[in-house]
């Protein structure tokens, strides 16, 4: 079992801090939208073709309302106006609305608006009914074939062809992989729009689309009934997406999402305003959709030092658990990320990776967590690598962590081979099935160095979050406190699309989802 | 070389001495069987190694058959005929550098760097360019001589190049990290295009550095010079240095110094 | 085979059908340089790879290094062109195999079987022959209808030959298992000669079996059938019931079955 | 720290069985002398060469006595006939004696027996002071040098040429390894002589001979003094020549020994009886040449099922320790064996085998311990074989074994290639590192899995000692209870070797030995 080595008091206030140090942002979030936001609005509505030159119709609308000036009203409430104009399907509305020159876009009397935002209404909740429907599948399929117990074995397919990237992930399902993630295309999260269709190109990843989703889903559902043992789809929601993604990956069952409230900013140089207002209704939908998000605080810690900035993962975790919390999501959805990368040059590294997994441990006791392998300090000694990723193996099982990416022999060189991701499987299977419940059998020492690593962490974790609670945590993230990457508040791409709210904006998917 | 070098033919060592002795892997995508693991052995031989052991055969997946085969090779290479530069003149440590820097170029020399195109891996060029620098080795930008900026990551090529261009750089650093499909290759392609375009070809010295690049790569893509894993700023460092003092005549081509990209 | 089959081509798959990716280790008796790592380059691109990627050299010592490559082969293989003897007769469990023996040939099979010369390892033979067996697969020992004597290991070839002889063995069972400079080749040779002297060569079955061992092994050096890694008991005693069969021109030479040595 | 699972109690009990088992052995051992106890008599005198044939001396001279029916007597005493008869060199006392016919052996009148007796005596003394010179130059080196912390990474060599021996033990020592072992040829064993000189053909190893200790020795000190790191020798004092090779290991300054009170018996069908009697004095030397000795207990399990077997390893670890004490053998220098070979195909492997090695560690708390990695379920899939062994590594630091041999990831196809020895030291480095003090970090529950398994498997072992107590080791051996192997007491090689002792045997070695 971990710990104590804090006290609960201890674990209540650094809750405390993380809500008081997402208030203001809060404030930022709801008196804002931003263009992807909106477009997720339209897809509920089912709008989800492309244009000329693949742009999807989405896109159109919505740049559309926005040169327009009106998409501060809400994309629903256009949409709205259309169908009160006679549109008789989403693409219609869509042509009504790219059509209307911008002076058409007068008030109407207050009994029509009453009336419109009825209709709107209702197609908002048949639309979330029909999302609702598609999970219920997902689920009945999940328990109907069962899961193996966790950790859950996580892989990645990142060939850049969803074709593939099928044949690959059925493949690693074959070998024993739970979970299959598949990398996107490297420019994607960059991308202010979601592309169209199935793709067959893309760089260290493969596009993420709505309809490779459905592919990959369609596939693995098909593995599992053979397999007998349900294989779980993930992709990310970061980027300048969010809100898109976790649509389409709700829309075609998906199990999980990278999802992280800082990520974007940190690690992609996106907006910081934009970043916070979309994470928010991204991971409102995943709280819908039961989607179960994975944060991404392991990447601090290729950038920072790991054993440095061991209290920048634990903060940050407090704030990204609130921010998740806030929008909706249960703790059994927050794959809580973290990760064994300590330099393996140091010396006593396994405990202090132990004390850190225990540490995370102790303070979400009931989130399944989501452990990432050594990466940075990999070798290019396939041997000596693969050793390493034992030990991450062997902190995984020990501390219960709910799933699991498997390190590759092969990180420090390219993106996993077909053989690496078997290799990996195969020793996580003999880690796993020979350590299991391991925790219940041995306690550690309150006085030893485990314990003591454990405290020190956390305290300094607390005095970051004191100090992000006292200056904000727009002023900690401009001094490069999270991954030594210092990013400013108006930097960073995608800011032009952050729309403030008119006082009659309109998006009843928010309404119905913060109601629920 | 003056003249040829007798003969020094080794070969790989398992056990003892030039048995040969080859470890390989791979995946085969037929279904585990007799007749799989024969094509494996097949394969191997084709390959010309001798003496194949099929070690092991596993499942991998249904149509895919992961295999390890040790073997021997008979293949032996003459190590004399190998040659590398040799060292003429010393690697300079941070002052001494510096130093010639101060006496023999008088002024600072200037160098912008970043990751270009998509790819975000910042790491590497900050282990380059930031003060901090990398394996106890300072950074550009802790050196006084230097003049260093590192634009970060994702930064477009033409943006890279426009800004140097600005400041008339003397050395334009690319990072690239990123090189499945040969991104790395297309971009820095793309890269060196831009620099033609916009007169920056010739002018600075272009260098491409990342876990996947060799210097070798880096002359056919048709930058300057290529930097690969490890590779410390003292390192770039170096090479800047001597190669404006090429350059500006003040040192003959022929010098080759300790450290230096081959 | 009746016609040829069309063509299928197969090539290593890395990441991607056809990519023809290998792994490859080795060491190199030189010191750890970039040298060292062009000589390993070199050694790859010898045996005929292309595109090599010397990812990892290691300090294994003073004068050797320890080399990781990765490289792509344009070697691919036919797979039809691979036949496997196409099984004629299901292999028979233990109830039906006895009955086959007591119908068929009607007295019970007399084997001995011994690790031989200075080879210690019980273990494989024991498998094989005691009552136990192997993988829940019942020893010879087990079998109603098989006279099965395991004399241990470490005996002297000439012992288990004549003890043979003496109860007039249908099959003697030979295990080597240490196979370090083909001791096991030499101790077998030797054993097929001691079999030609004692007259038991071409009387009793010979049978040689050990992990490193193969049928075609077997057979270049003198024995009847090979068995290695992994070999159940009952596909030894499927061996032996058909094969004293086909002495007794009861069955065809050309009767193929499951779990035959091929 | 391991336990305490059981009570000392129970120990002490175990201990006191062990000495009840081995009374009887040691009537046995002291009635009877050995054809090689006492060649190593005359190897003590300086009697080293060979005679045609590559014939060792010692065994010509010892032959002649057995043929004469005179060895009861024991080699030193007709050493001491062939002084008086004026030999002035071991050389001329063989020639002497080989010479004389069996009738002219007639007694000498007492006096001349006391003198004769005194003169070997002297000559004796000598011959141990000389020894003891050279072991205080391997200690002072030892001293001078130090060694890395424990567990000592232990490696074998097993190329057939002494030279290339030299090569490779140098290369693992500059990869770190701190024990060398020369596997010997696998005939050697059984040959009733201790080959003469440097040998460059064996088969699955090298033959053990002086001259290949001396010069292995040679080359690791230089190695040692190059790396500021004392690397130990060491090399196996089994088979048929238990006492000469112990003589020869200790004239050169090996560091450790395998030596094993059963190994020959139970693996190599030596004769009991030979096998009890030529222990006692091979261990004797082992005990004045402070060479630390490796007990075989992890053989048994790789015959027998580890499982199930699990307590016949303790049991005989209790008997080997009670044949080592009572031949003069300190804590110190037991590196009694065992091993992780429990089929990874089982569920909580890991568990067990930490039960399995903390319960020998609890059982032998102040001796090094010898731990051996799996072997017998190794798969040809190195990737697999090598995450295999990780775990044992992890097992030997957190049980603070002494000396650890590293497992191979070749270990299923050939003895090691320099490059595997060199990916199992660097990966056993890693976790030693990594991992070195959780012991101490870390308490095992007293009512979980793993403190009910040792004291499960505790208890089978002392129903085990109990029936060898009651019925006899001797008897116990015939059941095969150690490694599923049957020994009957006149049954294997070597027997003829065995010879009564007659009432005026004498062994002036045996007597300093037993009474230092
Ligand atoms: C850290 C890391 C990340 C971090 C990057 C954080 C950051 N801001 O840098 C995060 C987590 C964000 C990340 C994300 C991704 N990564 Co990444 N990442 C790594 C990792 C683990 C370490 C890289 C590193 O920092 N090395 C340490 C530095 C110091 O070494 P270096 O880069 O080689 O630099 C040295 C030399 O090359 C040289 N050098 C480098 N640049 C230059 C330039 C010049 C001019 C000179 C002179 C020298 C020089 O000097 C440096 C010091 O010696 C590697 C795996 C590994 N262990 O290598 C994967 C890896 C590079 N990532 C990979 C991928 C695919 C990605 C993603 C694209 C995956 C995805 N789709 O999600 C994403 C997106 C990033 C993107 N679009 O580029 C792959 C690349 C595969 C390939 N060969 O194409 C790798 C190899 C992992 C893998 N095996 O799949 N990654
Ligand atoms: C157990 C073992 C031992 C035990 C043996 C106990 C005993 N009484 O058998 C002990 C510890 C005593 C031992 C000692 C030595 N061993 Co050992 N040992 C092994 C080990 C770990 C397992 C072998 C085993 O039992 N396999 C399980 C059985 C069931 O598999 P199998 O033998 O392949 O048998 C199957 C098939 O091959 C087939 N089969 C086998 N024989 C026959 C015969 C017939 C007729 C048929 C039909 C089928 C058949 O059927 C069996 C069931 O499927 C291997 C390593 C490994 N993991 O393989 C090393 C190994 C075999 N040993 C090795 C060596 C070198 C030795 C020593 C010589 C080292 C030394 N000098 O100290 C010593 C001395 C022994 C000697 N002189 O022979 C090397 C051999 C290297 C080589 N290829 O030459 C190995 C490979 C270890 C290594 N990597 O160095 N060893
Ligand atoms: C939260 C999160 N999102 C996304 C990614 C992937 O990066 P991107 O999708 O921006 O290429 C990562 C890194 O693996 C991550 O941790
Ligand atoms: C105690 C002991 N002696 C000797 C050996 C080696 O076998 P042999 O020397 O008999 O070939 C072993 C096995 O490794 C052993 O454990």
């Amino acid at each position: 079992m971990p710990g104590p080595f804090i006290t609960d008091e201890q674990i209540a206030r650094a809750r405390e801090m993380a809500r008081e140090i997402t208030d203001p942002i809060f404030d930022l979030i709801r008196r804002n939208t931003t263009v992807s936001t909106e477009r997720t609005v339209l897809r509920f509505f089912g709008i989800s073709g492309a244009g000329a030159g693949g742009v999807p119709l989405v896109n159109l609308m919505v740049e559309k309302l926005h040169a327009a000036g009106a998409l501060n009203r809400g994309a629903a409430y256009w949409y709205g106006r259309a169908l009160r104009m006679g549109a008789r399907s989403p693409l219609e509305a869509v042509e009504k609305l790219t059509a209307l020159p911008a002076q058409a876009l007068a008030p109407l009397p207050p009994a029509e608006e009453q009336a419109l935002r009825e209709e709107v209404r209702g197609e908002a909740r048949a639309a979330l009914d029909e999302v609702k429907a598609r999970i219920a599948l997902r689920d009945g399929l999940r328990k109907e074939l069962g899961m193996s117990p966790p950790p859950h074995k996580y892989v990645i397919v990142a060939t850049g062809n969803i074709y593939d990237d099928v044949d690959q992930a059925r493949a690693a399902a074959q070998a024993g992989a739970d979970v299959i993630a598949v990398i996107r295309s490297t420019a994607q999260s960059l991308l202010d729009y979601v592309p169209h269709g199935a793709t067959t190109e893309g760089y260290g990843g493969t596009y993420a689309t709505q309809e490779n989703f459905r592919i990959m889903r369609e596939a693995l559902d098909d593995e599992s009934r053979k397999l007998k043992r349900y294989v779980q789809l993930t992709n990310y929601s970061s980027g300048l997406c969010m809100a898109e993604i976790a649509f389409c990956a709700a829309a075609e069952r998906l199990d999980m999402l990278l999802n992280d409230a800082m990520y974007g900013i940190l690690f992609r140089d996106i907006n910081l305003r934009r970043t916070f207002i979309d994470q928010y209704f991204s991971r409102r939908i995943c709280a819908l959709a039961g989607i179960i998000i994975n944060t991404g605080e392991d990447n601090y810690i290729t950038t920072a030092d790991a054993y440095e900035a061991a209290h920048t993962v634990i903060a940050s975790q407090f704030i990204n658990e609130c921010f998740a919390k806030r929008a909706g999501l249960k703790d059994w959805q927050l794959g809580i990320g973290h990760s064994y990368e300590i330099d393996p040059a140091r010396p006593e590294t396994f405990l202090l990776e132990l004390s850190q997994a225990m540490l995370v441990r102790r303070c979400f006791p009931d989130a399944p967590l989501k452990y990432m392998p050594p990466t940075k300090h990999k070798e290019t000694d396939i041997f000596f690598s693969h050793a390493y990723d034992v030990m991450a193996d062997l902190v995984a099982v020990w501390t219960r962590q709910g799933i699991q990416l498997l390190g590759m022999m092969t990180e420090a060189m390219h993106t996993p081979l077909l053989a690496d991701r078997y290799v990996a499987l195969k020793s996580a299977s003999y880690i796993h099935r020979a350590a299991r419940g391991i925790d219940e059998e041995i306690t550690v020492r309150e006085d030893g160095k485990i314990a003591n690593r454990a405290r020190f962490v956390f305290g300094k974790s607390m005095e970051l979050l004191e100090e992000c609670r006292r200056d904000g945590l727009i002023a900690a993230i401009g001094r490069g406190h999270f991954g030594d990457v210092k990013r400013a508040e108006t930097g960073g791409k995608g800011l032009e699309g952050v729309v403030e709210k008119a006082p009659d904006y309109f998006n009843p998917f928010l309404d119905f989802l913060e109601a629920s | 070389m003056a003249q040829k070098p007798p003969k020094q033919l080794i070969r790989p060592y398992g056990d003892r001495r030039d048995d040969g002795v080859v470890q390989l892997s791979f995946t085969l995508p037929v279904p585990l069987s007799e007749k799989a693991k024969e094509a494996a052995a097949q394969f191997a031989r084709k390959m010309g190694f001798t003496d194949v052991k099929v070690a092991a055969a596993e499942r991998a997946a249904d149509h895919y058959t992961f295999f390890i085969v040790y073997a021997h090779s008979p293949v032996s290479i003459d190590y004399a005929e190998i040659d590398v530069p040799e060292v003429v003149v010393k690697k300079l440590g941070f002052d001494d550098l510096n130093a010639l820097i101060e006496q023999r170029i008088g002024r600072r020399l200037v160098v912008l760097g970043a990751c270009t195109g998509s790819d975000t891996h910042t790491v590497g060029i900050d282990a380059i360019l930031n003060m901090k620098g990398y394996a106890g080795d300072y950074g550009l930008e802790r050196y006084p001589w230097f003049e260093a900026y590192n634009l970060g990551s994702q930064v477009p090529n033409e943006e890279l190049i426009q800004k140097a261009m600005a400041r008339g750089a003397d050395a334009i650093l690319v990072s690239q990290v990123v090189t499945q499909r040969d991104v790395h290759k297309d971009n820095s392609a793309h890269f060196i295009e831009a620099a033609k375009k916009l007169g920056a070809h010739g002018k600075a010295l272009l260098l491409l550095g990342g876990p996947r690049v060799d210097h070798k790569l880096a002359l056919e893509l048709g930058f300057d010079a290529g930097f690969g894993s490890g590779t410390k700023p003292s390192d770039v460092a170096n090479y800047i240095a001597h190669a404006v003092l090429k350059k500006m005549g003040k040192e003959p081509q022929s010098l080759h110094y300790e450290g230096e990209p081959a």
